[in-house]
């Protein structure tokens, strides 16, 4: 362990409104020598301007692929607590509802084998448990798995599926986002757990369109609640909104993507041309009182969603513009499946979903997952004349 | 039941608070009472208050007991946390809310992110756990939400503004869709220790992990060279050789990306894009980024129309208008000349001087 | 002076009539008189009156006598042709614009294509003189423009609609900006006649040739092989090399491309996108592509606003929504998957049933 | 010569209204036997349903290294008078300004040495003289050189440039179109008439931003007209377009991208924040007797605009906001030839200008020509991390 050496730099994003992760560290620290050589490691890189880290071989737990990070020092000598300094990836409960119960368990399981310090919550969802030895990694998951927490995705797996607060507490969702979470977990643990792909793959699931989990940016599948039916309108709630001040007009029917939205300020009437509605949002968003989805409810499918390495970022493209999610949830697990092995049979090595599509092209994953093309699909058709027939179309 | 595995997460049920469960599918509307205040009404009538608390993620154990001991006292023993990172104290007793807030603001808790506010910047590890971080996450999270706090504590801009940051191009913090997105970039090539490599890193490995292919042998040296204009300062080579490190105190630091979005209320989804190619790493309070981050919220702010994204505010004004109102200057470096780089040319002369 | 070069074109202030020569540059306005007239009034009060002949494009000599005759007659010998191959009687003497139209009708001609018009197709040499079509020129467009006739003849369109026609993707008429695009596509690789490429063709030149790199020599044959799959069908080897032909009777069609706009007035220029893949050559009439084309001009012109282009109509109104209202079925191969292909998937659940 | 079979087929194409071709191949057939045996190979096709040509060697007259296309016919024993039927691309007067005297000098040459068969015209603009044998084309070119006609591009030359009417008979004229024109033609008649270049280069000008030659989508120099200052109103023309029934504010206003125009139906007053007009031309367009360009004119230049092949159709990039065009326009053709030289260091063979610009990249070409970046140029900035820092950049 480090002297005790001062940390001038640290200290100074201690001061000011917003929670301070060096206070939670030093806290850490009071118990921890590994929060305190983490602190002044991190001093030392506030010093040096880059990090401390380094790569190191792969750790993990007996029956599992994954869920560990491996993580070593390059200052072992200084930072003795630290030369070790693995995370786990702790599958978090749907939405991250936790009775404090449970989270007390986590803190004395983690107290009792790492660093005492963790992200709630990692960017994917998990519960990260933020630095331990290799030596605490198997008696600490042993711990957890008493506790019922398993172990989330890291490698070439199935990374751990998240999903918005949804019918929880939020009156816009479409679809059992949280049942559907789970349901889909349970069901690929496997995939979850054991690396077997080319490359990593998510899934994220978010109520309605407004994307509370950026599915969207960031999952190769993203399942986004919808409706197929019309606008539920509450015609007294309307008019109550524009009462307490709303300018519907500017606020509302302006900003309506698809302009078919009409307010009669006289009669204070709101009319909706549901057939070229494309479910945005935004009206209902702004006065949920009175505007609903429709009841015909299901979610809309889209894949390829990533991050720029190595092509370039992805936003998932829809493929299948409507399905219906109710439990066991069959037909969306089927064609999670038979995208999958799609994808591995095809895809190269650190090859995303999206990279594989666009390196062979819609119309073979179309085919081969055997979804029709329907122009809900693109945004605009082809601007190039490059189709290449395949020779039984040309008759 | 050591040795168990597969066994799953908790099971949701039983972690939801009684209101929920009750009410689970059922909830009616909702309405933003003041900032940090949302109120969500059932069918049945049953009021759900959530009082969100503004969080730094990188959290010790004493500071999850601290907030279950305040989830016990006002809200039954239960808490959840949001897509966000931030806390959220569900209260079913209208009574409780007054309270409770009083006593997190008294503990020091910031109340706040909720309606046209800039909300908990999603962010990554950084210097703090990470081996390819070209920045710090949490430090200038922190530095950039103390100067913004306002923004947090209120709600009070034309629409939300969702900052994120990332600390190399990996982009763990999919930061790609914010309005404004913090990226660490480096801008050297890998220097590359020999003694190092030859020691222990297998050199087939090493040149099949880079994307670009600029890695060659050095048979030589019995080591490798880089073709330092292919690489585009990825770091999968330093993940599978530590004798090629990317980090330098010069070369790293962040750039600033405006104007995406994720959900598709009004307009659909967006990428960010480059607005400022290089702030150097400057901790611990990288002012220059701070300045650079409230100059675009304020220029926006004081700019868009109700209910506005910082992307939607730019595409109404065009990108030309953008940075002369921010006053950022234009440089090579935003203009694209990657695989898309064509559809990001103008071709009209309908722009604005 | 034979053997003289690079004298150039004539000197254009030769040519211009002597209102014009006054008034250059010093037009004040405009005035759609009726369809087919234009009227221009000039700083100085004169007025200079064009009527506009729609005209096949390919004619003789003796029909250019013809307007030669009818130039002299009403406009001092003076007339030019337009960007679209249309005719222009140049007339200054408000006097001798009725009876110039009561000639040209009675002479047969045709009078209109001015503002919301359709006008003269820009198109090609098809089956007339090149060799590499996919189908004609000439005698679609004269089919489809007889069959539209009186939307040249009338002014009554929401908006400009540019049919432009090129008989292969070389894209000679540069079509891919056209509000409706009608392009020849041959279907079936090159198939090879192995006597006359030993005969007649330089087999490195060939295979160099070709923009996939589809071509391989065949040593067995000393010939060539085209590997089918990376062809598309562009014919640079047949420009090469006589033993490679790609026309087919059944492979060769036409497409139909829509949507495409060259003038800024309210948006950008856009590229014109697949609507119909596929449509067979069927002279000399081709009824397929006549019906296809008024299917498409007349659902535009009976949903689209005023001034509203056929692609400013599908933005608005969105592809989905273009496809049932023509009632085209939408096929794969509308689907893009070329380079540019993930700019043109959907990337939001924000669209129409 | 062939028989004088019938011609069914395209006798159907000799009714309806528009022009027939059809009876303008006849009527030249009266003459001529190549137009004959065209009308006649030309109706085999149709039956055929393919074409009858095929590509011959270089052909050409003394001093010029492009302007005739040579073509055979792949029947040459049935129509004898085609077996050899070569075009001439004649370079039109700028914007196709005739006088009936120069037609007809031009119809007799013709007469004379071919087909009698015409373009009036080409789609890059040339008068195309449709057809000779090989030994009448020097004889011919010697004949059009008499009465003042130069031949146009073909080939990896610079093509025939073409131009709106511009300031001839349009009051939106922003530059001299056709000065500028004949002086560019004038002054690159070498790259003209001598391929040089790694492929073919388009020059296209059109006087605004309606741009009526299409010079956006193709030409490899698109030169656009436009104006610096404000658009000029004048409000009594304005109020009349109202009173003679124009919606001002559905039509025009509500219309404009920008928005930056407000409309006082009271007052019949329409207001223009010049600040924010792009210069789209729509208001103008409707109300050209009460809206004009601003004073303050000269050009935009975009490059790149093309066809197709091979790598997909692209629309000219601005390149240069704002250019002066004053005669004798040395800015330009500067620039011009900076750029001519730049792509013929680098270009590949068979690489237009905007093609080589997308594979070394728009920083590459601003670098070596010398134009500042300036956001004018794109749409938006990149959306991928992906820039390569030089050396020198990185202190
Ligand atoms: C911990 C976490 C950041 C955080 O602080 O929250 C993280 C950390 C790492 N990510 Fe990530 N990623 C994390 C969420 C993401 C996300 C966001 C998401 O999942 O929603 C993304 C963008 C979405 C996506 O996947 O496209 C993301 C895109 C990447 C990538 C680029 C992948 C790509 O295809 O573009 C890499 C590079 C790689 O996989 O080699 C990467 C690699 C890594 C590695 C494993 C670095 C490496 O190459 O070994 C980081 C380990 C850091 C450490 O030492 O702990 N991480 N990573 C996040 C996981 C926590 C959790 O499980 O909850
Ligand atoms: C709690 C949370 C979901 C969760 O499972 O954790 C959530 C909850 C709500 N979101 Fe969200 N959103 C949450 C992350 C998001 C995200 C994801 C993100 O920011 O990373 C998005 C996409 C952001 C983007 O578009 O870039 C998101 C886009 C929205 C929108 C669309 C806003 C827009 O106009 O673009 C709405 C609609 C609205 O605000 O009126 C919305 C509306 C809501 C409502 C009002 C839904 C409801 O009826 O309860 C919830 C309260 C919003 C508020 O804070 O005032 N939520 N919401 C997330 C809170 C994060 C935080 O701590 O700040
Ligand atoms: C004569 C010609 C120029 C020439 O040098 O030959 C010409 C002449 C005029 N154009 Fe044009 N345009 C001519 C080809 C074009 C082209 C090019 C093309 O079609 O290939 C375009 C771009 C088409 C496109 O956008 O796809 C073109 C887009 C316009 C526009 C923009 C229309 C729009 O709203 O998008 C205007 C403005 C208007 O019509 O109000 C315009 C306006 C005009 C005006 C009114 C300008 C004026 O004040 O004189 C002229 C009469 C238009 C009319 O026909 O009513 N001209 N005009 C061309 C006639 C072609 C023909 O025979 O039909
Ligand atoms: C005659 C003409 C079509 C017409 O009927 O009007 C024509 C005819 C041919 N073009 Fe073209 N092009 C003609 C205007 C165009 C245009 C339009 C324009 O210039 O505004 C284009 C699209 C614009 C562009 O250049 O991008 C055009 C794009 C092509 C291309 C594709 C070039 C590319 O880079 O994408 C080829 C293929 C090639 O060059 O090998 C081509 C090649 C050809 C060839 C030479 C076929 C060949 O490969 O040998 C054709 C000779 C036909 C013949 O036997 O007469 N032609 N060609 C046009 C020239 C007449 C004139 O000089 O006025
Ligand atoms: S995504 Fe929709 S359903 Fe889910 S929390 Fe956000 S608004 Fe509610
Ligand atoms: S959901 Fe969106 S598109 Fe539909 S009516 Fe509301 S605002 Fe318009
Ligand atoms: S963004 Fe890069 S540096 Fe930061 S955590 Fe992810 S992989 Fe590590
Ligand atoms: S940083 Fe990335 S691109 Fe550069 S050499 Fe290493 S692996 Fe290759
Ligand atoms: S489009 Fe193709 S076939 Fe037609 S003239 Fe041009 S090159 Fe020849
Ligand atoms: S047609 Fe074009 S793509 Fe096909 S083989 Fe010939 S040259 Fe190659
Ligand atoms: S481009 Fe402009 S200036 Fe030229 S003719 Fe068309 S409208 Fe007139
Ligand atoms: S020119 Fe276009 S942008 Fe400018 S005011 Fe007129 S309509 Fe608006």
């Amino acid at each position: 362990m480090a002297k005790d050496s001062k940390t001038p730099l640290l200290d100074q994003l201690e001061e000011g409104p917003w929670p301070s992760f060096v206070t939670e560290i030093k806290r850490a620290a009071e118990k921890k020598d590994s929060a305190k050589d983490l602190l002044h490691q991190l001093e030392r890189s506030y010093v040096d301007r880059i990090g401390h880290w380094k790569h190191g071989g792969i750790v993990g737990v007996k029956g599992y692929g994954g869920g560990v990070i491996g993580r070593y020092s390059d200052l072992p000598e200084e930072f003795p607590a630290v030369a070790e300094f693995h995370t786990f990836r702790v599958n978090m409960p749907s939405a991250w509802f936790y009775t404090t119960e449970k989270l007390r368990q986590l803190c004395d399981v983690w107290d009792k084998h790492g660093s005492g310090l963790t992200n709630m919550h990692g960017a994917t969802g998990d519960i990260i448990l933020l630095g331990a030895p290799t030596s605490e990694l198997q008696p600490c998951f042993d711990d957890l798995s008493e506790i019922g927490f398993d172990l989330g995705g890291s490698g070439s797996d199935m990374r751990t599926p998240s999903c918005c607060v949804g019918p929880a507490r939020c009156e816009f969702a479409c679809i059992d986002t949280l049942d559907l979470l789970y349901s889909v977990t349970m069901e690929f643990q496997d995939e979850l757990h054991r690396p077997m792909f080319p490359y990593k793959s998510k899934i994220k699931i978010s109520g309605c369109p407004n994307d509370c989990v950026a599915s969207v940016a960031r999952s190769d599948f993203s399942v986004i609640g919808t409706w197929r039916d019309s606008i539920r309108v509450d015609d007294a709630e309307v008019a109550n909104y524009a009462n307490e001040g709303m300018d519907i007009q500017s606020e509302v029917v302006d900003l309506c993507p698809t302009k078919c939205m009409a307010w009669d300020a006289g009669a204070k009437k709101l009319s909706i041309d549901n057939g070229e509605c494309n479910r945005c949002m935004h009206c209902i968003n702004l006065m949920p009182k009175a505007l609903r989805p429709g009841k015909e409810k299901g979610a809309t499918i889209l894949v390829g969603g990533k991050a720029p390495i190595v092509r370039g970022a992805l936003l998932s493209w829809v493929i299948v513009p409507f399905m219906k999610m109710e439990p066991p949830y069959t037909e969306f697990k089927e064609l999670v499946r038979k995208i999958w092995e799609w994808w591995d049979e095809n895809g190269k090595m650190r090859e995303r979903l999206g990279e594989l599509i666009n390196r062979l092209g819609m119309r073979a994953f179309l085919k081969a997952v055997g979804l029709p093309p329907v122009p809900q699909m693109i945004r605009a058709p082809r601007a190039n004349p490059y189709y290449f027939w395949e020779p039984e179309e040309v008759k | 039941m050591a040795g168990k595995t597969d066994f799953g997460p908790p099971f949701y049920k039983d972690l939801l608070p009684p209101v929920v469960l009750k009410n689970y599918g059922q909830w009616k509307y909702h309405e933003r009472v003041k900032p940090g205040v949302l109120k969500h009404v059932a069918e049945s009538g049953d009021e759900l208050y959530t009082v969100r608390v503004g969080s730094g993620r990188l959290v010790s154990t004493d500071w999850i007991r601290d907030v279950c001991g305040i989830a016990d006292q006002f809200c039954g023993g239960h808490l959840r946390f949001t897509s966000r990172h931030n806390l959220e104290f569900l209260v079913s007793d209208k009574e409780k809310v007054e309270p409770l807030i009083a006593h997190l603001k008294e503990q020091g808790f910031a109340v706040g992110g909720t309606g046209h506010a800039i909300s908990n910047p999603v962010h990554t590890q950084g210097w703090i756990h990470c081996h390819t971080p070209a920045t710090d996450a949490s430090g200038i999270v922190k530095a950039v939400m103390d100067d913004l706090y306002e923004y947090f504590a209120d709600s009070k801009l034309p629409a939300y503004c969702r900052i994120s940051l990332a600390c190399c191009l990996n982009m763990c913090g999919a930061v790609h869709c914010s309005d404004i997105a913090i990226l660490g970039i480096h801008r050297k090539p890998p220097h590359i220790n020999h003694d190092t490599v030859r020691a222990k890193c297998e050199i087939p490995n090493v040149i099949a992990a880079c994307p670009t292919g600029a890695i060659r042998p050095d048979p030589k040296e019995k080591s490798l060279t880089v073709n330092e204009e292919k690489c585009m300062y990825c770091g999968n080579c330093y993940t599978m050789c530590p004798g090629m490190p990317l980090a330098d105190p010069t070369g790293d630091g962040v750039s600033i990306w405006v104007g995406g979005k994720i959900s598709s209320a009004r307009t659909p989804p967006k990428f960010s894009r480059l607005a400022i190619p290089f702030l150097p790493n400057n901790p611990p309070r990288w002012p220059e980024v701070t300045d650079a981050v409230r100059n675009i919220v304020e220029t926006w702010a004081s700019h868009a129309h109700k209910h506005e994204r910082m992307g939607e505010w730019i595409d109404r004004i065009g990108w030309e208008r953008f940075f002369d109102l921010t006053g950022i200057p234009f440089t090579v470096q935003l203009i694209d000349d990657f695989t898309l780089a064509s559809e990001t040319f103008r071709s009209t002369p309908a722009f604005k001087w």
